[in-house]
């Protein structure tokens, strides 16, 4: 059962990352890209709202702290990434269902593997709510 | 009409009820407040005060869809109206609280008639409760009520010991005894006393008595007086009071969509205490300050609805006391109101 | 004003509205537009005085009150004219000829033009307050035999953002009309006043009002004043007039107050004992002295 | 003993009271078992402050309103004086670490607090309203309004935070007064303050948890009470759910309970890393949603992951809004 998911992907706009966003729209087409400017201008408020709404996974796909742009974006949004993850357990849902990729704009391999194990733990947690 | 009604006798009325209508009655939840939920049969709770929470919410509810639109690929919006025709009946309902029915009934009709109301009003039956026991914030005698008023119900109850003395009082309601004829009894003819006693009982148990209705049309003298000040120092506009009084009416109107082309208009109740409440686009906002919110909440109460319909717009069920988390209570106020407007008067 | 119409039963619910076509969609300066909104059939005549409002839904978006500027009976439609200020009326501005926008209404007591016959009529107007106006101004043309003399005076906040301007011009050239613009600040390029629309009214001006100041007494007697605008303006305007001694029931004003329903339920416009949709949004200056402050 | 700590605070202010100056306090209200705030602002209404059992409300809420409403009078040159239970001290402390009261203007005086009783659980023991209540030794006497008479333990009418006792501990900072005996108050809660309780998060799966958290929160009427006395909810009239200009409407559900849950997850997401744990939301909310459940959550979070909990100084920045070069993720 891996039809209709509904999955949101934040990648921030660093200008090397043409290449996994093409190769992500490949493999995964059910995958909406919302480009954002930063990793660390990320609104977490709004993956509460997607998650709230239905969303079955959010990923936010950003450079590796300390190598952002921006000096801290990303570094910032790590610990505010936590407190999401946190605020989504303490409320009953998934927190795998929201995940923060930090990866450098050119690398392709390194993000398709984790957005695999992602979206296997996806497959995961809808299993097991069927189960129980 | 006039009928007893057998307090064992009670819980097949309910089953007897419950064939064609939702029944509502006062309750015991899991956090051990009385609540108005539909019913079972046998947990219904007709003694002590009035409940925390008013029937409020199955007349005018906490959000109700008006109509759902659909946009065709043509571009042509359809409107479906949300139309509820589900019947209900309320029981346990306090004399404030019909009060507060009887008020939100005359508030929705006038030259624009708000039909999901209404329409809802006209398919509930609300059966009246004389009231026993008050709370400590109570103080209906205040505005001229009393604890075993009739207006506004279809059917008054009152708690006689071993039995209910029921009196039917529209002609729904007494349609409704009128089809359960068998459940009740007939009343003996010194029945009628239980009301005269039960009002005796609870009215002397009430804490608080301030003249309210010699403050009609008087209220609004006040409006420049410092005493909102004191109280707008301590209210921190939560609105709590608002959406438990079962006096308030507003709402606020938005839009959402399910899909592309499909959603619902709906509403929800609003608050006067919100700051966003009268925000206009262009940043301006008459009712900027804290004081001039809470101001508005009790004039509005006090003086505004008697300008308009010549009724104030407060039961004296004292939820808003009850519920406030810190403690400002309408009393207080009103007796502040009093001395300034006694004052002004010499 | 006379309200013949029927009461309405529960069944008429007043909260749905009808789907209108929009047929056009002009540019009027920058942040505003004119949309012409065709009326559906069954609901092509609309009992319309000039400065009441109707309630426009975007599905999906919400629902705002705007006042018309015009009603057109030959081609059945509406004219509105809309600022792009909020959620709302930036989604209205997105949208294209040919969509659907509801509406429903109109709500709102209007100007009593009935009481203005054979009078002057000065409307005053800051911003975009000339839009609900223009229905007056519409309205008097129409029936110029039954009014005295008409004049705009108008304040914008730079000469991009001044509407009407095509209209002005061919208003200026009708006989008995005059039109007096000003901007807030001098800027390069315009020539003509600068400074709020208050001095317009202020006798010590120099191109001050000529049906106030510039007339026989008997004129300035014989006037109403309209004021449209944000309430800052507005309030100006209102102490100017306090020092000529201009009669207090002659002055109608426009409040705007935050409205939702438009039928008075939902209480977001109370103001004292009046809800402003429903017993204004057209207030005399005369009432509103009676009122709380709290517009 | 209350009585005597009563009384402390009354001279205490008289002893430091400055022309100019300002305090804020509980008093009584009609109501038997209710506590107002009350500000005083001249010397002569000192008197009428009330300190005992029942004074629940979180004086702290207060100084986050400065920016929203005059709250000073217009003579105001002095100081602040605030009343504050050991509990409410730390949220003031939070406020002076997130510079939303500067600490020149605030002059702090602790109170020993020996657990504070709710007047709402007191009228749910008695299953019905009080006319009159007493205080004796450890227990109310209470008298009802039908006429029952009846007493009960002070303990069983305990806020939970109370009788929980992780909140209990005093802040780092050296410049407040104590009223009563701190020593035996430190060695008190000294004890409490390292108990273990179960959360509802550990034991149960997302799926159980979601249904409680479905059921619990479809009552909350949205009324906003929980975050407008949160001394860690600052923003007043700019917090986004009064936004009426932001673009994405956050809570657009015509479905009341699911919007329930975004506004909690908000709210706590928002307030999380201030959150002292004062329970004012618990108290102040009308439909008795068991709040705490989800704070305490956030509380031992911060402490696991940080070593950090909120209001212990008057200085430390929060970590999760914060962020130096160089500094140690998580």
């Amino acid at each position: 059962m891996a039809s209709k998911k509904l999955i949101y992907l934040f990648p921030c706009l660093a200008e090397k990352r043409k290449k996994v966003l093409q190769k992500i729209e490949q493999e995964y087409p059910e995958i909406k890209i919302v480009p954002i400017i930063c990793a660390g201008r990320f609104n977490t408020d709004i993956a509460l709202k997607l998650i709230n709404d239905g969303a079955d996974g959010i990923v936010v796909l950003g450079c590796e702290p300390g190598d952002c742009h921006y000096r801290e974006g990303s570094a910032i949004s790590e610990r505010r990434f936590l407190l999401v993850k946190h605020t989504l357990k303490a409320f009953g849902f998934e927190e795998e269902r929201f995940q923060a990729l930090w990866h450098k704009p050119s690398e392709v391999k390194g993000v398709m593997n984790e957005l695999n194990l992602f979206m296997e733990k996806l497959a995961s947690i809808e299993q097991k709510g069927v189960e129980e | 009409m006039r009928k007893r009604l057998q307090k064992q006798k009670l819980s097949s009325l309910i089953k007897k009820l419950k064939e064609d209508a939702t029944v509502i009655a006062p309750v015991m939840t899991d956090k051990n407040e009385v609540d108005f939920l539909p019913v079972n049969s046998e947990e219904v709770i007709l003694s002590g005060a009035r409940s925390l929470y008013s029937p409020k919410k199955y007349i005018f509810k906490q959000s109700e869809s008006m109509y759902d639109y659909t946009i065709q690929d043509s571009g042509k919006v359809t409107v479906k109206e949300s139309c509820e025709n589900e019947k209900q009946i309320i029981m346990g309902i306090r004399p404030c609280d019909l009060h507060a029915i009887e008020y939100m009934k005359e508030f929705y009709s006038g030259k624009y008639k708000d039909s999901y109301i209404l329409r809802r009003l006209e398919n509930s039956v609300l059966i009246g409760l004389a009231c026993t026991e008050p709370s400590t914030n109570c103080f209906c005698t205040s505005l001229g009520n009393s604890p075993v008023d009739t207006d506004g119900s279809d059917i008054m109850m009152a708690d006689a010991g071993s039995f209910y003395f029921v009196k039917g009082i529209t002609e729904k309601g007494k349609k409704l005894i009128e089809n359960n004829k068998d459940i009740f009894e007939d009343s003996q003819e010194d029945d009628e006393r239980v009301l005269s006693d039960i009002k005796e009982s609870c009215e002397k148990a009430i804490l608080e008595k301030i003249d309210v209705t010699a403050l009609k049309n008087k209220v609004g003298s006040a409006y420049n007086s410092d005493i909102w000040k004191k109280y707008s120092d301590i209210c921190v506009n939560c609105g709590a009071c608002t959406f438990n009084c079962p006096t308030c009416t507003c709402f606020d109107v938005a839009d959402t969509s399910r899909s592309k082309n499909e959603g619902c208009h709906y509403r929800t109740w609003d608050t006067c205490q919100n700051f966003a409440f009268t925000l206009h686009a262009s940043g301006h906002n008459p009712r900027s300050t804290s004081e001039e919110r809470l101001r508005q909440r009790v004039m509005h109460k006090y003086q505004y609805t008697v300008d308009q319909m010549d009724q104030f717009s407060c039961t004296g069920c004292g939820r808003c006391t009850q519920v406030c988390p810190v403690g400002i209570s309408m009393i207080a106020i009103l007796k502040d109101i009093k001395e300034v407007v006694d004052n002004g008067e010499e | 004003m006379e309200k013949n119409k029927k009461a309405p039963s529960i069944n008429q619910n007043p909260y749905i509205p009808f789907f209108g076509k929009l047929t056009d969609i002009i540019d009027e300066s920058h942040v505003t537009k004119r949309f012409f909104v065709e009326l559906p059939k069954g609901h092509e005549k609309v009992d319309f005085i000039p400065g009441q409002f109707f309630q426009l839904t975007v599905p999906g978006v919400g629902e705002i009150p705007i006042s018309l500027s015009d009603y057109i009976p030959e081609k059945k439609s509406l004219l509105f004219c809309i600022a792009n200020t909020g959620i709302v009326t930036n989604k209205i501005h997105q949208m294209k000829v040919g969509e659907f926008i509801g509406v429903r209404g109109p709500y709102g007591n209007g100007f009593p033009i009935e009481k203005f016959k054979g009078k002057n009529i000065v409307i005053v107007a800051g911003g975009i307050g000339l839009f609900p106006l223009r229905s007056v101004i519409e309205y008097y043309f129409r029936n110029k035999n039954d009014f005295n003399k008409l004049e705009v005076l108008y304040g914008a906040r730079n000469p991009r953002e001044i509407i009407f301007r095509e209209e002005m011009k061919s208003w200026r050239l009708k006989k008995d009309t005059t039109c007096k613009i000003t901007i807030d600040k001098p800027e390069k390029g315009w020539d003509g006043n600068t400074g709020f629309v208050c001095n317009l009214v202020d006798k010590n001006y120099s191109d001050s009002s000529e049906i106030l100041f510039h007339c026989a007494a008997s004129e300035r007697e014989n006037t109403v004043v309209l004021v449209v605008g944000p309430p800052v303006m507005f309030n100006s305007i209102l102490k100017k007039l306090e020092e000529i001694n201009f009669p207090d029931d002659s002055v109608y004003l426009s409040l705007e107050n935050h409205m939702k329903c438009g039928i008075g339920k939902c209480g977001h416009c109370n103001c004292g004992s009046k809800y402003v949709c429903q017993d204004g949004p057209i207030f005399s200056w005369k009432e509103l002295k009676t009122m709380e402050k709290e517009y | 003993m209350k009585k005597q700590i009563e009384k402390n605070i009354k001279s205490l202010l008289h002893s430091i009271w400055k022309s100019g100056d300002m305090a804020i306090s509980w008093t009584k209200t009609s109501i038997p078992g209710k506590r107002t705030p009350f500000f005083i602002k001249n010397k002569n209404q000192i008197d009428q402050l009330v300190f005992d059992t029942f004074c629940a409300v979180s004086l702290a809420t207060y100084l986050t309103e400065f920016n929203r409403k005059e709250i000073l009078p217009e003579d105001f040159k002095g100081k602040l004086h605030i009343t504050c239970k050991p509990c409410d001290a730390r949220s003031v402390m939070q406020l002076f670490s997130d510079m939303q009261v500067s600490e020149e203007l605030v002059n702090l005086i602790v109170i020993q607090c020996d657990g504070i009783a709710d007047e709402s659980k007191l009228t749910k023991i008695m299953s019905g309203y009080v006319s009159n209540i007493e205080e004796e030794n450890d227990r109310f006497i209470c008298k009802g309004i039908g006429g029952t008479e009846k007493s009960v333990p002070i303990r069983d009418c305990w806020l939970d935070k109370c009788s929980d006792g992780k909140n209990c501990d005093l802040p780092y900072y050296y410049g407040y007064y104590f009223v009563g005996n701190e020593t035996e108050y430190r060695k008190r809660i000294s004890n409490l303050l390292h108990t273990k309780t179960d959360l509802v998060q550990d034991t149960m799966s997302p799926k159980e948890l979601k249904k409680l958290v479905n059921k619990e929160l479809s009552s909350c009427i949205r009324c906003n009470a929980c975050r407008n006395v949160c001394p860690a909810c600052f923003c007043s009239d700019r917090c986004v759910f009064e936004q009426p200009k932001v673009n994405v409407k956050y809570l657009d559900s015509e479905d009341a309970s699911k919007n329930n849950i975004l506004y909690h997850m908000i709210r706590f997401n928002h307030v999380a890393p201030n959150c002292t744990g004062c329970g004012e939301c618990e108290r102040a909310c009308p439909m008795s949603i068991p709040l705490s459940m989800f704070y305490k959550y956030f509380n031992r979070l911060m402490w696991e992951e940080f070593e950090y909990k909120p209001g212990k100084t008057n200085s430390e920045r929060q970590k999760l809004l914060s962020y130096h070069l160089g500094e140690d993720l998580v």
